[in-house]
């Protein structure tokens, strides 16, 4: 899904590149209400996960390949705000050093793969939450159904902007029915892992995961006196 | 355990190229590729000498070609991408050893294949040229907001200590009899992902922890002597 | 006589996971003093090690090093006087070399150049790992990385030094250098043991932890040798050997030569602790 | 005789960085014996116990389980006989719960349901962990993780049972349980130790490994009392212990009652290793 250069147009790529920008503009201000001094290392892990799970690739027909996201994931975890920071964090890195992802297509894959994946999952996530009840049990596979939905919708948008922009001359209703069908797939994997490693978290460090805070009761602590 | 072991795509050394500002490597990359996406694609000539000056720039950084070439392999399901254009796309056809293929096609393919190659070359000399926390330094000096920095910084740390983990789990599933190889155990290795996923959170919080504890406060002391040449 | 250099009262602390591990402890270490810290695996030793330095922040009680409470305000200088050797020493190690292990801490305290680097030797060579200094610490053994957790805190050359089973996975010799330093250095230690002969060789005062409440406060020797409490916090002298043949001279930290701390030996410290031998349940 | 369990003949081995850590180690066990193998800090101990079961390969030389070479071949069925209690326990836990970390072993054995429960749960009582089975593991304090580690192997229920310091930090009554433990289990024990007295209580042999050769072989009680074998590799006893006073019955392994691994006492592993005093050539 990372796009390379010279693959959208100018103008497309400029575009793209201020939304991006727009949006991490954003997501700086709002995650200050996110974080704390403990919050910011694990958005740190957070990003080094989404980078493990990108590095996984799907070998999806004619040769190509596609690879999990994990904008949802961060987006449960750490807020939806500093999931957007840490996709991105990823990307910049994956273009800079990995040459996955070019420099110039810097803004369409922070579009892509961190705004679309991110605030399509959280929305589902706090949609899913808003209907059933509130109770840690449905944090994962909320998480899991969230993820799922977000990349076939960063698919299409993908194929959206390649008919807008795009630089090889192929039909865009090809493109697009190709892309739904691999990620449709990829989604499944994206689901699997996403509501692995939330319910993991969920079962020993509610805590963590941002998404199930409201459900966490603050405890009492017992004092003892000794010979008891 | 820290950020600062190099990486993978590292490859040491002491050239001009190794000890430019990572600043100014970066801003130098960012305008070539921008010079190159924007350079119209029947232009054969400039992207020759495009590509002769990232293998210049290569050679001047004594990094071995041919490792360079070896990491190039992620941009392989993109070449196939490209390779397939001329066959999918529209417009008029034309014949090339034996094949139809069509004609806008094949000139979009080789633009493709050209900037996207010379993009991938040109990023891959910045990261074997630099180590990981100079890029740090560099985006910090280029005005990067500090937070994003933060959390790169982070994840390059947890990189490590999630690897680290991952070779540890490995080696004890060994140990007691299970070859994380074979499919048969993927289950159990999927559902250690989220073990692994806490236990390097906390490794990594710990560390963290240690670091304060020892008078951290965000940024890295430079410490002198020895740690120039490892 | 002076605030104690730790002083921790009523302190309770459950970890996020709802597990709660300290039950209200209170202890009190005055200036120069060397306490040894006793009680069962799980008993809540590091739990309480870690609210030294604000590592953890107490869920209810307080903790006090010099007078200055460990909260966010002061927590820069509580780290700078109490220095914590971790239990796991792949927790504290974490930079690309030993030396730049080493000097992380004191340059962080603004330490630089040619003292710096006397200060990262000084460290490495008083536990043997002079000749590691360009290695990277992940590739040591573990005792070896023991010991340069050890350095990386003696080269911030705290007023207090906490030490949680430092002796653990270190050969037999270097225990004894370990020893040695600590009783040549100028500070206040705090040391986490399972080690009961260490703990009566090193420490003229020894309190015992257990189940998250400290159930007995007093001389080394007193406590080893209470085989009711002993028996009721998993401890046990170890084979062969037995303080009673070395007489209650022993555990006075001084090696051979018998010296009590006037302020300790014997002292109970506070109410509800143990008072005397047998009287436990 | 009949093969030993463990045959190592001229084992070498450098690290990737470079760094050579064996120099030629030969060291035979026979079944039923319990070696302990001792030595300073980045002898090689870890090293050599990682050869064992295929974990690193053999640079030169060669080790065989039983008869059957460490090699690719035959490596599940040496990983089935050989249990290892690493020396980090954060290295041997990895999965969710205590349970299933300790289930995990016989598990891949192709133990199943009630049996496999039985195994689990006699496992965790052995080391006295029980009530802690449905916890993450990374959530307990370091001894318990230590206790964990040692029942995750016991479950596998091995032949041979190879522990690198098994003892350290474990409270003192865990470790003499460990102790009690392994005395009563019918296995071939190599155990990894600093803790001297320990050494001798549990094991009639000893071998020392140092700057990553073998430089002495044979009783415990002999190798403990041979001063200058001791201060030239960083052994020493501890504050107030020494076998002599206890004589030389000890060190049968046997608790009280004397014994002596007929193929064992005083028997010496290869020339060129430590001669002189004490009779150990
Ligand atoms: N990260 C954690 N999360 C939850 N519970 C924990 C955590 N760390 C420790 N505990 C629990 O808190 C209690 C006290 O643990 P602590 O590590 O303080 O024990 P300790 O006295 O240091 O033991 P040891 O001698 O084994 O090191 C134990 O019951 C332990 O299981
Ligand atoms: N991963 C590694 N890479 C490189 N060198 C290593 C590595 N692990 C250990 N070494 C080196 O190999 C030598 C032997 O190490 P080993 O861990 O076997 O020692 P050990 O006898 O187990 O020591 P300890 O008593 O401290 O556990 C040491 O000099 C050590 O520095
Ligand atoms: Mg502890
Ligand atoms: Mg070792």
């Amino acid at each position: 899904m990372h796009v390379p250069d010279g693959f959208l147009d100018a103008p497309t790529s400029v575009a793209t590149g201020v939304v991006a920008a727009a949006a991490v503009g954003v997501a700086l201000r709002r995650a200050r209400t996110e974080l704390d001094d403990r919050t910011a290392p694990m958005a740190g892990l957070v990003a080094a996960f989404v980078f493990a799970a990108q590095m996984i690739n799907f070998p999806v027909g004619a040769g190509t390949s596609g690879h999990l996201m994990g904008g949802a994931l961060a987006a449960v975890l750490v807020g939806p705000w500093t999931g957007l920071l840490c996709v991105s964090v990823v990307l910049v890195v994956q273009a800079l050093f990995m040459a996955d992802g070019g420099i110039t297509a810097l803004g369409t894959n922070v579009v892509l793969i961190g705004v679309v994946t991110a605030l399509v999952g959280y929305v589902v996530f706090r949609a899913l939450q808003a209907v059933l009840p509130h109770r840690l049990g449905t944090v994962a596979p909320t998480a899991a159904v969230a993820a799922f939905v977000s990349v076939p919708v960063a698919a299409a948008v993908f194929s959206l902007l390649f008919a807008i922009g795009g630089t090889a001359p192929v039909d865009a209703g090809k493109v697009l029915t190709a892309m739904l069908g691999w990620h449709v797939l990829i989604g499944i994997g994206e689901a699997v892992v996403t509501g692995l490693v939330v319910g993991a978290v969920v079962a020993v460090r509610p805590d963590l995961v941002r998404g199930a805070r409201p459900l966490v009761a603050a405890r009492e602590l017992e004092i003892r006196t000794v010979a008891a | 355990m820290g950020a600062a072991h190099g990486h993978r795509l590292h490859h040491h050394g002491h050239s001009a190229v190794h000890r430019a500002p990572a600043h100014l490597k970066i801003l130098v990359l960012v305008g070539f590729v921008l010079l190159v996406v924007a350079t119209p694609r029947e232009w054969y000539a400039v992207f020759a000498a495009y590509a002769a000056v990232v293998v210049g720039t290569v050679l001047v950084a004594r990094v071995p070609l041919g490792w360079v070439l070896r990491r190039m392999v992620v941009e392989v399901p993109f070449l196939v991408f490209a390779a397939l254009v001329p066959f999918v796309a529209e417009g008029p056809r034309t014949e090339v050893l034996g094949l139809t293929v069509s004609e806008p096609g094949l000139v979009a393919a080789w633009g493709l294949a050209v900037k996207g190659t010379i993009g991938v070359m040109a990023s891959l000399t910045l990261a074997a040229t630099t180590e990981p926390t100079d890029v740090l330094v560099g985006l910090r000096r280029l005005r990067m907001p500090p937070l994003l920095v933060e959390i790169m910084s982070f994840m390059l740390r947890y990189l490590d200590v999630v690897t680290a983990d991952l070779g540890r789990t490995l080696t004890a599933m060994r140990s007691r009899g299970c070859e994380p190889r074979s499919p048969r155990h993927w289950p159990v290795l999927a559902r250690s992902l989220g073990a692994l996923f806490i236990r390097s959170y906390e490794r990594g919080e710990r560390v963290h922890l240690a670091m304060l504890s020892r008078g951290y406060t965000g940024t890295l002391p430079t410490t002198t002597g020895g740690h120039e040449h490892r | 006589m002076s605030a104690p250099v730790l002083d921790v009262r009523g302190l309770a602390y459950a970890y996020p996971d709802g597990h709660q591990a300290l039950f209200g402890v209170d202890l009190h270490v005055h200036r120069g003093e060397r306490v040894a810290l006793l009680g069962p695996n799980g008993a809540g030793k590091t739990t309480l090690v870690l609210h030294l330095n604000g590592i953890l922040t107490a869920g209810a009680g307080s903790v006090a090093v010099s007078g200055l409470p460990v909260e966010k305000k002061h927590i820069q200088e509580v780290r700078r006087r109490v220095g914590i050797v971790f239990q796991d020493p792949d927790d504290q190690l974490f930079m690309g070399t030993v030396r730049q292990d080493v000097a992380f801490g004191p340059a962080n305290l603004g330490v630089r150049g040619a003292e710096l680097d006397r200060r990262v030797m000084a460290a490495l060579e008083q536990v043997g790992m002079a000749e590691h200094v360009d290695r990277p610490p992940h590739h040591l053994s573990f005792g070896q990385r023991r010991r340069v957790a050890v350095a990386t805190v003696l080269a911030m050359e705290p007023e207090v030094l906490v030490l949680d089973e430092p002796s653990s996975n270190l050969d037999p010799t270097s225990r004894r250098e370990l020893a040695d330093i600590l009783r040549a250095l100028d500070v206040t230690v705090l040391m986490v043991t399972h080690d009961l002969p260490y703990a009566l060789e090193l420490c003229p005062r020894a309190v015992v932890l257990s189940g998250g409440t400290v159930v007995a406060d007093g001389s080394t020797y007193d406590v080893l040798t209470d085989d009711a409490l002993m028996r009721a916090h998993r401890l046990e002298l170890p084979f062969g050997f037995d303080p009673r043949t070395l007489g209650p001279g022993v555990g006075t930290g001084q090696g051979t030569a018998p010296r009590r701390t006037p302020d300790t030996g014997g002292s109970v410290a506070s109410p509800g602790t143990h008072t005397n031998p047998g009287d436990l349940t």
